[in-house]
């Protein structure tokens, strides 16, 4: 971890006092709009960008870390989205200082010209990324727009904009959409990765209260080995989510885009096994609303298909290794 | 792009041609599972007079003094090339390393030179009959006696015992309350008198399994290894190094190689590309695993939860990408002899190799058992 | 050709046009879970004017004197239907055969024709805060009065309880070194004084769960359910009961049907068929197993493994018809409020049904557990 | 179990002290003629044939307890194949009185006319039903044949046979395939369910005896469990196999091709799991040569995709079901 990283690692733990997480609490919460406006004042949708282009400096590497840290606290915020829209926006003259973008990605909308898309987080944006599946990204600020909210089973918003005016950037200042795509899809690893944390966290502290038999849950051998599978899926994701970090490093964002692909697959795993095993180990009280579990379960289930689905990433992947050789699968594709 | 090209100083493509090489003077026939069952001493011997036994030990005892990293670079392409080094393999993986750290001096210098040299065969003597995963069930005994020890029972599950020069054997050196203390380590000469092999053959026909009697085996006093009576943390220490390799993940990569070149085929099959995918992401997080886990090694550290997560889903995906070439109906009337139903029978093995998965969950578990409320805080900072 | 179709005797025929008409005239919309979570007193009282409810008890109490293959005919179809049944479900499967069983004669006259009819909700007061699967560890109590008996304690997880007109009770009637003696059942008029229900909020956001307090809840005597203090041996004949029910498989019978709808447009995908022929000859299987249970139950016996068995792949079934339609990528951007989300949602709740799978399999080994060297005597003779 | 069935049982236990059965050693075994010539002089591969067409009587379902029964013992015979043949030929003249009849099953052979295809057991044939996977079954009977013997993975004889002199026999006299095809199914069905009854009892029997941590292993509750899993299994394709014989009792041949693939899958399914956890719980002993268990797992192997794999009998019961109505999938498909 860098020094940064640190840093901001001890930042999400203050923040998280003052906007208490809701993990102690199961029942359906407001959009944070207060964490999210505290966030984007400290400049932390805008880590990963450096100074000139308008950014607070960092790597992607301690984006992950606060976009991890939140969600194993269960804070839900847009940060994945805004961050994505403002790396990709660097430099570009025609965005607006300070509103919000989010990233429309391929399957979420059709046909050009784009004047209607849907987003997650859409209604708090001023400007968005809409990514095709077949041309180039593009970059649509607009002052008004007609937005049909909705939600996904986490309760985040999945909303529909119908743009009224808008003005459409050339995709020459853009990011290609593999590299959208990679970005994208390390944080969202990042977030599946906190959140299983977060459900593991909650599971172990269960098994370690509750007795049952005239003892405590976590001593009975099934249950310990339940947990441990569950950490065992935790280390995997881990070591996946760092390896595509390191690609993202130390080499150019398309070329990332295999080792994210293989990270958000795993991630996507480890969520629904995660999910799983969290509820079989909490039985009844895993499904009342008041308890926390649902909402850190939900967001599970919601985010690992998000963007691209786990179905999506496995055959794009696939396709990749069987047009390969048995030298590219094991030197680059593997390793 | 390899995110681990700057480590690799080499060693790869020395592996590699020597593998090439040999492969291209059919000089044996990649299989799954060659790291147990492809037997050739001259093979261990020429990988040896390359330098690439003991890579990672100090130059004084015959290594090359490189990382943990290196030395997986070279297991790696070994197991990718799928290449005999089954005579070497337990020397170079269990035996050398304690002998490393536990050996007295004259042990090292007599044994580790020639093991990097490729002239040593060792065979594990650990499991008992009756024992299954309690390894701590040791009835065979070490009697001391002037200027060492008399050795006395019977091993099970030895692999290799009738072709090796040395065995390794924890035997019981005391009775103590619990089990677990009183045991010691040793390494024993095969060609002292009173020890007798036995072979058994296991599912596939093969022998490298056996039973090895002891019957007043003298082994000289600098033979023991490390304390004696302390054997069991040492054996839990040397279990966690064997853990953490890429042979728990590696033993089907030729039919790994086959399914894809087998799914090429099929290139409209989404469902197919879909596994293939799933497949691909397995194997790069268990390979990064190792690397993480060489590491963490190289740092000093000893990375037991992480060894154990690969040796638990390293197996995993072993077994899995037998039944994955089934289920894609890839592999439909094979010979008896293909690689399909070779590897088949030596998957219900993978999951017996180094405890059961319930032993590597409790060691997980376990690793959990002093951490306070909240873990976010040490997954955050262990992790980066 | 059914191979059942004999067993039928017109109630599938009953069921399939009542349900039909309620559909048509959009009186009920079909969702996963129906027989827990679509309640609708109308529609037990239609059910209860057609004679279709407790169709397997004596004419005398009100019902048909059908067989248990004639009570399955209905509940398949009436889960086929996803009809709103919650609101007799529990009396017909549960409460009403214990009143049957153990039931003093006045209780059975004066309950069992109005649960037959429709008027009865019943709810399980079993659970209790921190037992968990440990449905012994019961701190409610019932001390003797005259007359009867004063109940006092709370109840958790008990569904329907804040619409029920009774509510079977477990309660602790003396204290005993084994904490499974000394338990008694009742039957507990939900008018009486004393109980209150507080609502616990599902993660679905429904309300099914409450929380019940009794204070001093008189009950009078001819409520008790067979022998004071025999409770438990009751109540697992009871689970055994509880757990051969087609409702153990066909929670998500109407997501099994729009995978297939959804898969159907893509005939030429060979992997998506092999998954649907896998989910049909599963359902099939275990279709037959309720078909073989309630078959058993009819010839007298207690088919206990077998009813453990359709619990624990019944289970699985569910669970694994919630995966596949993830996995096969029919379901795409769902709304929130389809089928797909419904029917995920639900999910987790299907392996508490009835006890854990643990549970249920202690209970099929010990089945095992008198049997024989060779079991296949056994096997062959019990099978034909 | 009609009183034929008990009797026929009686028999194979009686038999099977006469052969002593393979359970006890592990080592391989000779084709095993002495058993096998006495199942024919007792008629046991014309179970199932009336008697005015040689045959000796019963239903499938008896032949079926006969297969289960030999399958738990461990004997391997070819009374599978030559019974489905005896069958399909019952009343053809041409058959030889005496001879052996194999199955050659579509995916084994290419092309017509037919002088070479392949058979389990076919050295041991006189004549073979040609079951063709896009024309109707021939029956060819032949004088001489050049035979290469292999044999699967469980040792049994998969031969190829090519005829010098062969007589045709006109397909109007033989069941269609699809009648062949269900028959054989069931057969099959019956071999995998005994042969996993047999691996079942085999597990039990060393879990009672086996003893570690000073206890004896079927006291360790995650051992209890896997045996248990393992029997409901075996009372899941019970189930299923049963269903497939009353639907061959009650229906015609044809009809009875769709519980036939139904159970035909759970069985290949039981095969796999059973022989998963056999040999999880057996331990290092289980691999050995010496110990029968894996002359039980090779069969479970070989058969579970022998004839019809279970990938193509869960495709042909898909593609079936996907053309069907809900009401047709309720009423008949799964009832």
């Amino acid at each position: 971890m860098s020094e940064l990283a640190q840093e901001l690692f001890a930042l999400v733990d203050e923040l998280n006092r003052r906007f208490p997480s809701p993990r102690g609490r199961g029942h359906a919460e407001e959009v944070p709009f207060s964490l999210w406006s505290t966030l984007m004042e400290l400049g932390l949708p805008r880590i990963g960008i450096p100074e000139h282009h308008g950014g607070v400096g960092g790597e992607l590497d301690d984006l992950a870390v606060v976009v991890q840290a939140l969600a194993t606290y269960g804070h839900g915020t847009p940060l994945v989205e805004a961050s994505t829209a403002a790396w990709a926006a660097q430099g570009v003259a025609a965005v607006p200082a300070t509103g919000l973008g989010v990233v429309a990605v391929p399957h979420m909308q059709a046909g050009l010209p784009t004047r209607r898309f849907q987003a997650r987080w859409g209604r708090l944006a001023h400007w968005a990324i809409v990514v095709h599946a077949d041309a180039p990204p593009q970059l649509i600020t607009f002052d008004g727009a007609d937005v049909v909210e909705e939600a996904d089973v986490a309760g985040e918003p999945v909303d529909t904009i119908e743009v009224q005016s808008a003005v459409v950037v050339d995709a020459g200042e853009l990011p290609s959409q593999s590299a959208l795509r990679a970005r994208m899809g390390i944080l969202r690893t990042s977030a599946l990765l906190g959140t299983a944390y977060g459900v593991y966290d909650l599971t172990r502290e269960h098994v370690l209260q509750r007795r049952q038999f005239d003892r405590p849950l976590a001593e009975i051998p099934a249950v310990r080995h339940a947990l441990a599978e569950m950490r065992t899926g935790l280390v995997q994701t881990q070591a996946a989510h760092e390896r595509a970090l390191d690609a993202w490093r130390g080499g150019t964002p398309e070329q990332a885009l295999v080792p994210v692909a293989a990270a958000r697959i795993i991630a996507a795993q480890t969520a629904s096994a995660c999910a799983q095993v969290a509820h079989q180990l909490h039985g009844a009280m895993g499904v009342t609303n008041e308890y926390a579990l649902h909402r850190f379960t939900r967001r599970l289930w919601a985010w690992r298909d998000a963007d691209t689905t786990e179905r999506q990433w496995a055959e794009e992947l696939g396709a990749r290794v069987l047009s390969a050789s048995e030298h590219e699968f094991w030197e680059v594709l593997t390793s | 792009m390899s995110t681990k090209a700057a480590d690799d100083t080499g060693y790869r493509r020395r592996v590699r041609d020597l593998c090439t090489s040999w492969q291209a003077a059919d000089r044996y026939l990649p299989r799954s599972d060659a790291w147990l069952r492809s037997f050739d001493p001259d093979f261990s011997k020429a990988l040896g007079a390359e330098g690439l036994i003991g890579v990672s030990w100090p130059t004084r005892y015959g290594g090359a003094g490189a990382t943990n990293r290196d030395r997986l670079a070279v297991t790696e392409e070994l197991l990718r090339a799928a290449a005999p080094v089954a005579a070497h393999w337990t020397a170079d993986r269990q035996v050398g390393p304690a002998i490393l750290r536990h050996g007295s001096d004259r042990l090292r210098h007599e044994l580790l030179p020639r093991i990097c040299s490729g002239d040593i065969v060792c065979a594990i003597g650990m499991s008992e009959a009756e024992a299954g995963s309690d390894l701590a069930s040791v009835c065979t005994t070490a009697r001391a006696v002037p200027g060492g020890w008399l050795v006395n029972g019977r091993k099970l599950w030895t692999s290799h015992a009738h072709r090796a020069t040395h065995i390794y054997v924890l035997a019981r050196t005391a009775r103590m309350p619990r089990r677990q203390d009183g045991l010691s380590e040793f390494v024993v000469d095969m060609a002292t008198p009173g020890i007798t092999v036995s072979p058994i053959a296991d599912m596939t026909g093969e022998h490298h399994f056996n039973e090895v009697a002891f019957v007043d085996v003298f082994v000289p006093q600098y033979r023991l290894l490390g304390n004696q009576d302390d054997g069991w943390r040492q054996v839990t220490e040397q279990l966690s190094f064997e853990r953490g390799g890429p042979e728990r993940v590696l033993s089907t990569y030729p039919l790994v190689v086959e399914i894809l070149k087998r799914a090429a085929a099929r290139p409209a099959d989404t469902a197919t590309a879909a596994h293939v995918g799933d497949l691909t992401a397995r194997l790069a997080a268990l390979r990064r695993l190792c690397w993480d886990v060489a590491g963490a090694v190289d740092r000093g550290e000893v990375p037991v939860m992480e060894a154990a997560t690969l040796k638990v889903l390293g197996t995993r995906f072993e077994q899995h990408s037998v039944e994955l070439a089934r289920k894609l109906g890839l592999f439909g009337e094979e010979p008896v002899d293909s690689l399909f139903w070779q590897t088949l029978l030596a998957s219900p093995a993978f999951s017996l190799r180094g405890g059961a998965a319930e032993v590597l969950l409790d060691l997980v578990s376990r690793q959990e058992g002093g951490r306070g409320r909240d873990t976010f805080v040490h997954h955050a900072t262990a992790g980066g």
